[in-house]
């Protein structure tokens, strides 16, 4: 079990000896029991973190805000931030260091065990317990949710509340970290995932389909690639909405640049939106699950990711953010990749 | 400005006016936005077609021309030299290409117009952007770098310095000759090694043109082709070679005995030393890892006796730095590792030798003076077994490739032993005989028979001793059978592997290898002396092995390819190279991995790149998550465009 | 029919004229209406300039209202529409839509004595007023310009600017050193305090880049300026033009309808949001 | 005009409106969409508030504004497109997000109207549905003059009762309504009126998320434009705008072309959605932003809302519907903001 | 579906290997549909996905991609990068619901003209009976 009181240990130690800038992790939100996350700067304000199934968010968005922000700063402070990273969040730390995004000094990893369990799934929880006030959700035993409402304990298995990601998840504690919390219980690596399965499955017009009636209603509110540490882009490519104007970019560079897509939500935009942004991030995106998370409409883009993930692996034996130093998937190969689609 | 574009459609006669309707194509084109002139014309490529583009360039003040004819790779040159002469940059000048790729290969007079309008329409978008470019220039350091003192770097040194070219040559070991300076006598020919490699040596060490650095190491590399800078270590040899008068009173008084390199270890020689006799420096060398000690002086006997004072324990290792517009690697290659040929008692019996062994014992300055003795106790070896392809062409447990020369070797082996023991009996174990040369095959067919040579077509399983005996087991697949000789002597014709160091090498001269290790040349046919990086050239085994005839001639080739760059009083570089935006650029370093012409660095943060270096091929730019490179005159604005333009418009 | 005020006139480029050449071009576009269309405005207002397929841009009319011949822009190329609009030749169709926003309250001014003060393309609103004034001299009192640029090349208006000498006086300023310049030397707000204005009867008129207008202000002050005599315009990121995209306000005031022309009385109530 | 319908018979009542665009409330993964129908037997009993509010028809996501043609000796050709003529009845509404084109009329309809919406909102028919049970965890409306059987904005209000649905009919477009099958309405009975007002009783019962004090805010928020709190409450902001785009009161937009040739000129200028928390949104062409960080922009989001809009138009631009505070990813919330605001007042 | 379309097709060719194969088969004058637009590129390591999935956005029916045989490539390694990250493409396609034809890789070296034209051939004869790329291409 990670006791949370550790971590809030470690946090007011590294802070109060001002080794780091501030620690970056979960506190209780504003709606209850649902944490949030968040920069914790004093000592005093330690004991706002917390640790149980609902901390979703991949932390390391915010390591990749503070960098831009310190670069922004006329006088960086040069000062490592703390992070809490799950296993996933680690790979993405380790996915940052492979691209150079970050040094490996410039963070220390207070890594947490998913307790041989994973992080619930909001809308699936809601779903069981309909706005009934939970209290608290907690940890149980073999990877069981406790949620307790009203006062009472109810526990859940883990294929119930669990968000898909953490049922799919082949790293439930951190792969590169500073300091350990909890157990390292290795779950089965499985390389699946039914909902990738379900649409292999399908007939190719099938397919077509379902993509048509999910990305019909994206919004392109850009919410999925906002909140993806991998996007760390200046500029993304395929959306008018980030420019990188700096007082050097003359009037022909805006001139210039090029619309890929229309910024209206047309379906066939949408589309390619969608498949850029799935393609950009083969090799790169570690399933940490919070573009599908936080996709006001709920599409499942998870699964365009996770497609690539898995023909990665197949062709390429290639996973996401396991190894900082090897090259990225894209800037590799072997001479033995598959080919025998090639004519 | 907007630019103002004029297109010239070409007829070719009836090469493209009999499919595509030339009018047509001129008509639509001048209504495409930016174009301000349109005009057909029979023969874009005759002088008056020419001179017409010439012509209107001036009058209309065109901005950009595109001529739609042949393909690139026939006119591109003429019609860029010709918008040139208007006073246009040649850049600013593209083709449409409705020859081969259109009026050719189509029959349909209507559906070819309209795909020659698309590839027009294309290109115009494509020019529209275009900057103008200038020919990237780079000044060149006119003097070479030629690492390893081989035949091969001795010839390249020699051609360079006859071409009154500077050359430096860093040779590692404390004398220049490579390998070839430890054979005997040299297939096919069999004239003696050493008497046809000493008197370029000689004339290495003569030549003003050259500047010799043995027993030192290229330690770094910066810079580029034209203009490289190279960090040499000179190790320190503890003798000064100006005052070294060759007395060898040292080597008398030395009390230490080490095995001797050049002999491969059938003999001794002193930690004070030289090579061999004919060594270039002609100079001492103290080897200080045998030496017992200099500080403190725990022995320096040689200190004692050395009259002019030679001898100097204080020297340190020292840098020093070249400047260079070339380098040609020619580090030759060394034989594969005995610890791999367990089974063959390799490195266990001592009769059981390599090739450079047996080269030793048969070489008259040897340490048999010439006669084939076995090491073990000095006996004339009656029955001996040559076994070829040792390591050599089994991809399972060593290398996969074939090592060229040990055909030949073992021929010259086997024929140069019956030479000497007349009443020997030779025994070569081969898979096939590969004499593909000038006078290889007649060599090998008379080693086989007017030697009496028994050549055996199989592979050996094993040799072991037994009773003062080489038992060698083998098959002879031909006969079908098993066969064993008790031999006297082995000699295991080894692979052939790139010298030690040089993936190092290959690491500081940012020039690739291939999977075997061999520098890897540009183009297997039509670049085999040019490696992968700008400016560094490949000679001899180091790219892969042959022979001493092949050596030398690869030398040459290289030679010349280096005088062909520093001939120059500037290199021009094709301008058509990727550029960065800062802006957008994290650093990832993902196009730096790709570039196969390590023309990409991060240099604070951001791609930065080497224009000299980088060729322009864009692998970066399709690479790039962020669009943050691209290569000029071919970004993806205009590749976005021309999509857009040949695509024709969403409906 | 109802009145669809997305939907813009066409308008024909009849003039072309480069102001400044060099990395931060600028140029003068004279537009006449297409299909015997009219366009009345007041002095500061603007008008969004369509280049179709390149987007809308809202540029201020530099011309009088008592011109009826033309409407006049100046533009410096910043980016998608302007680089279009300077890519254009005279005879090329743009669209016009306007005119928006509140320009100069004018007839509060009558008998006042008016101080321009401009930096860069910063002359262009003031311009319009300047030619209102000129040509109903009489109505009003003394008029004065200060103009400043970077170099003298980056002056707009040169032309007219040596016309304008011979009526009014014209202080002219660069801020560094050129060889040939005879006239001051130095930052335009440096230039006005050395000159003194009173503030007597006057209304001073700014405008130009923001870290120039605060400076301006502040010497305006120093000379005895009150903040109801100051007057200068705001540019904040526009779509529709219409108080409706949400983007250009300023607390609750919509620049492109309640602007872009401030008091400073007025500015310095509002969130510094601009 | 009060009415009473059976529950049975609602399909009918709906099977009669031939002439319209029919829109309901229809499932698509894990909520609640509107979207075409062609019929509506009845609501689900876990029919709960839909995604996208209903401003999704009055001011799409994407509208044309005009076509432009380069018509090759004429120049720039262009056509007007305005909204197809079309009328839509869009069933159950829930009050929050009806009042909301109420505030969306005050800006599109005010000064210069905006005819694109105008002529949307002449056609859309509102028919509501009271919220009993709440709908949503984080329903605020009561906070802010609205409630669970808001009428405003509203042509038809439904209210689910036992058997019948509750039916007020609000406007001359919801009798028009009605008067297509006029055999289903029947007057209601005292029982009737009571059982409705015995619910909304109940539903103003359930609220469980309330702002204190509202009246307070806006002078308050006038003094807190330097205030700490934007900061502290927007450092987890993921500025996705979600929680505007998915508002029934934001309306913030932008103007762009889309070309669908270059030669000739062919395209079309388009609004879409734009929002205050895209960082781009204020951006000057020289990079100079007004309004540079997450902070300056949660506070216009908040200013806009309860000062601005209240300044200009003597409203708050929120209805209480909650949505920006479920869908929020990182928990941003509207609700405890405000509150927050009121006790620096206090 | 309508047999008649004739379908737009996008060929991105290295400048080396295939765009001079395509010469090849103009100089040996091989016919082929003309369907096909080239586009020659440095190299098909140029090629950068959004290449392709902007050409289908933009109307195009059938995108190919074209380099050098494994080995031949003039920038040694290009069409190596260029082979992987179009694998990953042809998978990601189809599993939209893309016709897997739609979209194609080839090595073709200079000297095959026939084997250019083979493929081109092939191509248009796959494509038609597909009717026209609707799921990608932008429609206003
Ligand atoms: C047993 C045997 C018999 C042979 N007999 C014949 C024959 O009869 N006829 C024939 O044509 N060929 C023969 N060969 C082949 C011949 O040896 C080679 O073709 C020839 O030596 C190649 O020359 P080279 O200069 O490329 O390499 P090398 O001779 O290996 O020279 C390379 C030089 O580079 C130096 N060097 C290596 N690395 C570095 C470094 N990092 N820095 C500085 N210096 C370095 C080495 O010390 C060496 O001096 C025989 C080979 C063998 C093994
Ligand atoms: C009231 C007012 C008056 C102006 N008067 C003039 C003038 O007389 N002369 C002149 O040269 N410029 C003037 N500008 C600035 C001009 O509007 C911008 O430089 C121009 O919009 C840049 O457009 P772009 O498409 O070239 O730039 P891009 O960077 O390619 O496009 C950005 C888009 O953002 C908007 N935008 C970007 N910057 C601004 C800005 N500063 N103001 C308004 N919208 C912006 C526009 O909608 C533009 O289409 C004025 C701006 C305002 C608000
Ligand atoms: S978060 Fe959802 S709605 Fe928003 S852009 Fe991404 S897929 Fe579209
Ligand atoms: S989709 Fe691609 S370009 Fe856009 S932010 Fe993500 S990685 Fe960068
Ligand atoms: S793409 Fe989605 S799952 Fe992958 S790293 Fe980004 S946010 Fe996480
Ligand atoms: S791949 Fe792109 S972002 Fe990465 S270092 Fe190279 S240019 Fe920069
Ligand atoms: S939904 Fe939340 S994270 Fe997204 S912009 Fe709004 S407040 Fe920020
Ligand atoms: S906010 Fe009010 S009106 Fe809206 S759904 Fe909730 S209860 Fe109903």
């Amino acid at each position: 079990m990670v006791e949370v009181e550790k971590i809030r240990e470690e946090a007011r130690r590294l802070l109060q000896e001002g080794q780091v800038r501030g620690v970056i992790g979960y506190v209780r939100g504003p709606q209850g029991v649902w944490a949030v996350p968040a920069m914790i700067r004093n000592p005093e304000d330690v004991d706002r973190l917390v640790w149980n199934p609902t901390c979703v968010h991949n932390l390391v968005l915010f390591v990749v805000e503070e960098k831009k922000e310190q670069a922004r700063q006329k006088e960086p402070d040069k000062r490592p931030l703390a992070v809490v990273v799950k296993g996933c969040d680690s790979r993405a730390i380790n996915v940052l260091l492979q691209e150079k995004f970050i040094e490996r000094e410039e963070v220390i990893l207070l890594g947490v065990s998913c307790e041989n369990s994973g992080v619930v799934d909001k809308k699936k929880l809601l779903n069981l317990v309909p706005s009934q006030k939970i209290e608290e959700i907690v940890y149980g035993n073999n990877g069981h949710i406790v949620a307790v409402i009203d006062g009472e304990r109810r526990v859940f298995p883990p294929e119930e509340v669990l968000a898909d990601r953490c049922l799919e998840c082949q790293a439930n504690f951190p792969v590169v970290y500073d300091h350990f919390f909890g157990e390292k219980i290795k779950k089965e690596a499985i390389n699946t995932s039914p909902g990738v399965d379900k649409i292999e499955k399908m007939r190719l017009e099938e397919r077509r389909r379902f993509w048509e009636e999910e990305l019909s209603r994206c919004l392109r509110c850009y919410a999925c690639r906002s909140v993806c540490p991998m996007c760390y882009c200046t500029e993304c490519v395929v959306d008018p909405i980030s420019f990188a104007v700096e007082p050097t970019t003359t009037a022909e560079e805006k001139a210039k640049k090029i619309k890929w897509i229309e910024k209206s939500p047309l379906l066939s935009e949408n589309f390619v939106y969608h498949l850029v942004r799935a393609i950009h991030l083969a090799g790169r995106c570690v399933d940490c699950g919070e573009c599908e998370r936080v996709c006001p409409e709920d599409i499942p883009i998870r699964l365009l990711n996770k497609k690539l993930e898995r023909e990665a692996w197949r062709l390429f034996n290639y996973v996401a953010g396991m190894d900082s130093q090897a090259p990225s998937l894209f800037s590799t190969f072997k001479e033995t990749d598959p080919e025998d689609f090639i004519r | 400005m907007r630019k103002k574009i004029g297109v010239f459609v070409c007829h070719c006669g009836i090469n493209i006016a009999g499919t595509v309707d030339v009018k047509k194509v001129a008509q639509e084109l001048s209504e495409f936005p930016g174009v301000s002139y349109t005009v057909d014309y029979v023969y874009m490529c005759s002088d008056p077609g020419q001179n017409l583009i010439i012509q209107k360039i001036k009058e209309e003040k065109l901005d950009g021309v595109v001529v739609a004819c042949c393909s690139p790779n026939l006119h591109e040159t003429t019609f860029r030299r010709a918008a040139q002469s208007a006073g246009l940059n040649p850049y600013e000048c593209e083709i449409a290409n409705i020859r081969e790729q259109c009026s050719w290969v189509h029959k349909d007079k209507d559906k070819a117009t309209e795909k020659a309008i698309k590839i027009t329409k294309g290109i115009v978008e494509k020019l529209r952007w275009n900057e103008p470019l200038q020919p990237i220039k780079v000044p060149v350091t006119k003097r070479a770098l030629i690492i390893g003192g081989g035949i091969a770097g001795i010839q390249t040194a020699l051609d360079l310095a006859n071409s009154d070219i500077e050359v430096v040559l860093v040779e590692k070991n404390p004398s220049i000759g490579g390998h070839m300076i430890q054979l005997s006598e040299t297939f096919p020919t069999l004239d003696c090694s050493q008497c046809i490699l000493t008197p370029k040596m000689v004339e290495v060490s003569k030549h003003p043109k050259i500047k010799l650095y043995t027993y030192s190491e290229v330690q770094e590399v910066t810079g580029y082709v034209g203009n490289f800078q190279a960090k040499i270590l000179k190790k320190p040899r503890y003798v000064d070679p100006d005052k070294c008068t060759l007395c060898d009173e040292c080597t008398q008084v030395c009390p230490v005995v080490v095995p001797n390199e050049f002999d491969l270890g059938l003999t001794g020689r002193k930690a004070i030393y030289i090579p061999f006799p004919q060594a270039i420096p002609a100079t001492y060398t103290l080897d200080i890892e045998a030496c017992p000690g200099v500080l403190p002086i725990a022995c320096g006997k040689c200190w004692d006796v050395c009259e002019p004072k030679a001898i100097d324990f204080d020297m340190k290792p020292e840098i020093v730095e070249e400047k260079v517009g070339a380098i040609v690697v020619a580090t030759g290659y060394d034989l594969y590792d005995k610890k791999n040929m367990a089974e063959y008692g390799y490195g266990k019996y001592p009769d059981v030798l390599d090739g450079l062994q047996f080269e030793r014992l048969l070489s008259a300055s040897g340490p048999t003076r010439g006669k084939i003795l076995r090491p073990s106790d000095h006996k004339e070896p009656k029955e001996i077994v040559f076994i070829q392809c040792v390591g050599s062409r089994d991809p399972e447990l060593h290398n996969k490739y074939c090592s060229k020369i040990c055909c030949m070797y073992t021929a010259k082996h086997a024929k140069l032993y019956k030479h000497h023991v007349h009443d020997g009996q030779a025994y070569v174990f081969y898979i096939d005989i590969r004499a593909g040369g000038k006078g290889y095959e007649e060599f090998v067919n008379r080693t086989m028979e007017e030697e009496g040579v028994l050549y055996l077509r199989g592979k050996v399983s094993k040799v072991f001793e037994e009773n003062g005996k080489l038992v060698v087991w083998g098959v002879d697949t031909l006969a079908g059978q098993d066969i064993e000789i008790r031999a006297d002597m082995v000699v295991l014709a080894m692979a052939i592997r790139p010298s030690s160091g040089a993936e190092k090498l290959a690491k500081i001269l940012k020039a690739a290898q291939d999977t075997d290790g061999f520098f890897a040349e540009a183009h297997p046919k039509l670049r085999p002396v040019e490696s992968l990086t700008a400016g560094v050239f490949l000679a001899g085994v180091a790219q892969a092995p042959k022979d001493i005839p092949d050596t030398v001639a690869q030398a040459g080739g290289a030679a010349i390819k280096v005088v062909s760059i520093l001939s120059q009083p500037e290199l021009l570089h094709s301008p058509l190279v990727a550029q960065v935006n800062e802006h957008l650029c994290t650093g990832c370093s993902m196009c730096v991995d790709v570039c196969p012409f390590s023309a990409l660095s991060i240099v604070e943060g951001k791609a930065k790149v080497n224009e000299v270096l980088c060729e322009g091929c864009g692998t970066c730019a399709a690479t790039c998550l962020r669009s943050a490179i691209e290569v000029k005159n071919l970004t993806h604005l205009q590749v976005h465009d021309m999509l857009t333009a040949s695509l024709g418009g969403l409906k | 029919m109802e009145h669809n005020p997305y939907l813009p006139q066409l308008a024909r480029i009849i003039s072309i004229k480069e102001e400044v050449g060099g990395a931060r071009p600028i140029k003068t576009f004279h537009l006449e209406l297409l299909n015997g269309h009219r366009f009345d405005f007041r002095c500061g207002q603007c008008a969004m300039i369509s280049v179709f397929g390149k987007g809308e841009s809202m540029i201020s009319i530099s011309s009088s209202p008592l011109i009826k011949e033309y409407l006049q822009f100046s533009i410096l190329k910043m980016g998608r529409v302007t680089t279009a609009l300077h890519e254009m030749e005279e005879g090329s169709i743009v669209g016009l839509r306007g005119p928006y926003g509140n320009g100069f309250p004018l007839e509060e001014w009558k008998g006042k004595n008016l101080i321009f003060i401009g930096g860069g393309i910063g002359l262009a609103p003031i311009w319009s007023v300047l030619q209102t004034a000129l040509r109903q001299r009489d109505d009003f009192g003394q008029l004065t310009l200060f103009y400043g640029a970077r170099t003298s090349q980056d002056l707009v208006f040169k032309d007219e600017l040596k016309k304008l000498k011979e009526t009014i006086p014209v202080y002219l300023s660069i801020d560094v050193k050129e060889p040939g310049w005879n006239e001051y030397v130095g930052f335009v707000p440096q230039n006005v305090l050395d000159k003194k204005p009173s503030p007597e009867k006057a209304i001073a008129i700014t405008c130009g880049p923001p870290i120039m207008i605060k400076f301006v202000i502040k010497g305006l002050q120093e000379l005895g300026f009150q903040d109801d005599q100051i007057f200068t315009t705001v540019e904040n990121k526009m779509k529709c033009g219409i108080g409706k995209c949400g983007r250009c306000n300023i607390g609750h005031h919509y620049v492109c309808k309640d602007g872009p022309v401030y008091s400073w009385a007025r500015l310095k109530t509002l969130p510094q949001e601009y | 005009m009060e009415k009473v319908l059976k529950k049975s018979d609602l399909g009918q009542w709906v099977a009669r409106l031939k002439d319209f665009d029919l829109y309901g409330p229809v499932r698509e993964n894990n909520h609640w969409e509107f979207n075409q129908i062609s019929q509506l037997a009845n609501f689900p009993e876990d029919y709960t508030q839909v995604n996208v509010p209903l401003k999704k028809i009055l001011l799409p996501n994407r509208e044309v504004l005009f076509q432009f043609e380069d018509n090759r000796n004429g120049g720039p050709y262009l056509q007007e497109v305005l909204p197809e003529e079309r009328e839509v009845v869009v069933f159950g509404v829930r009050p929050c997000d009806a009042r909301g084109i109420v505030l969306l009329e005050k800006v599109f309809s005010s000064e210069i109207p905006d005819i694109y919406f105008e002529r949307r909102r002449q056609q859309v028919y509102v028919v509501g549905l009271s919220c009993y049970p709440l709908p949503g965890e984080n329903c605020f409306c009561l906070s802010l003059g609205g409630g669970p059987f808001s009428t405003k904005g509203m042509d038809i209000l439904l209210t689910k009762m036992q058997s019948k649905y509750f039916v007020e009919v609000l406007t001359p477009k919801g009798e028009k309504l009605i008067k297509a099958a006029p055999e289903y309405f029947f007057n209601p009975t005292d029982k009737d009126q009571q059982e409705r007002q015995q619910l909304e009783r109940k539903a103003r019962a359930m609220f469980t998320r309330q702002i204190e004090g509202v009246e307070k805010i806006w002078p308050v928020l006038s003094q807190m434009f330097e205030s700490p709190l934007w900061r502290e409450e927007s450092y987890r902001c993921l500025k996705c705008g979600i929680c505007t785009y998915l508002c029934p009161t934001c309306h913030c937009f932008d103007i762009t072309d889309e070309i669908s040739s270059t030669a000739p000129l062919q395209g079309k200028r388009v609004r879409v959605w734009d929002t205050c928390q895209f960082p781009d949104f204020t951006m000057h062409s020289s990079g100079h932003n007004p309004r540079p960080d997450k902070a300056s922009r949660l506070r216009q989001r908040i200013m806009h809302k309860f000062l601005y809009f209240v300044e200009t138009f003597g409203d708050i631009m929120c209805t209480g519907c909650g949505r920006c505070v479920s869908k929020c990813p990182v928990g941003i919330d509207i609700i405890d903001i405000l509150n927050k605001v009121a006790s620096h007042g206090a | 579906m309508n047999s008649e379309h004739e379908p737009k097709i996008v060929a991105f060719l290295c400048k080396w290997c295939s765009s001079a194969g395509s010469d090849m088969a103009g100089v040996s004058r091989l016919e082929y549909p003309s369907n096909v637009i080239p586009i020659t590129v440095m190299c098909s390591g140029s090629v950068s996905p959004l290449y392709i999935l902007s050409a289908f956005n933009l109307g195009a029916d059938g995108v190919l991609v074209s380099g050098c045989h494994p080995g031949d490539c003039h920038y040694i390694k290009g069409n190596m990068y260029a082979r992987r990250r179009m694998a990953l493409l042809k998978e990601l396609l189809p599993y939209i619901g893309l016709e897997p034809e739609r979209f194609q890789m080839s090595w073709v070296s200079a000297a095959e003209g026939l084997k250019f034209t083979q493929i081109i051939k092939e191509f248009v004869k796959q494509l038609k009976p597909l009717g026209p790329q609707t799921q990608l291409r932008r429609s206003l």
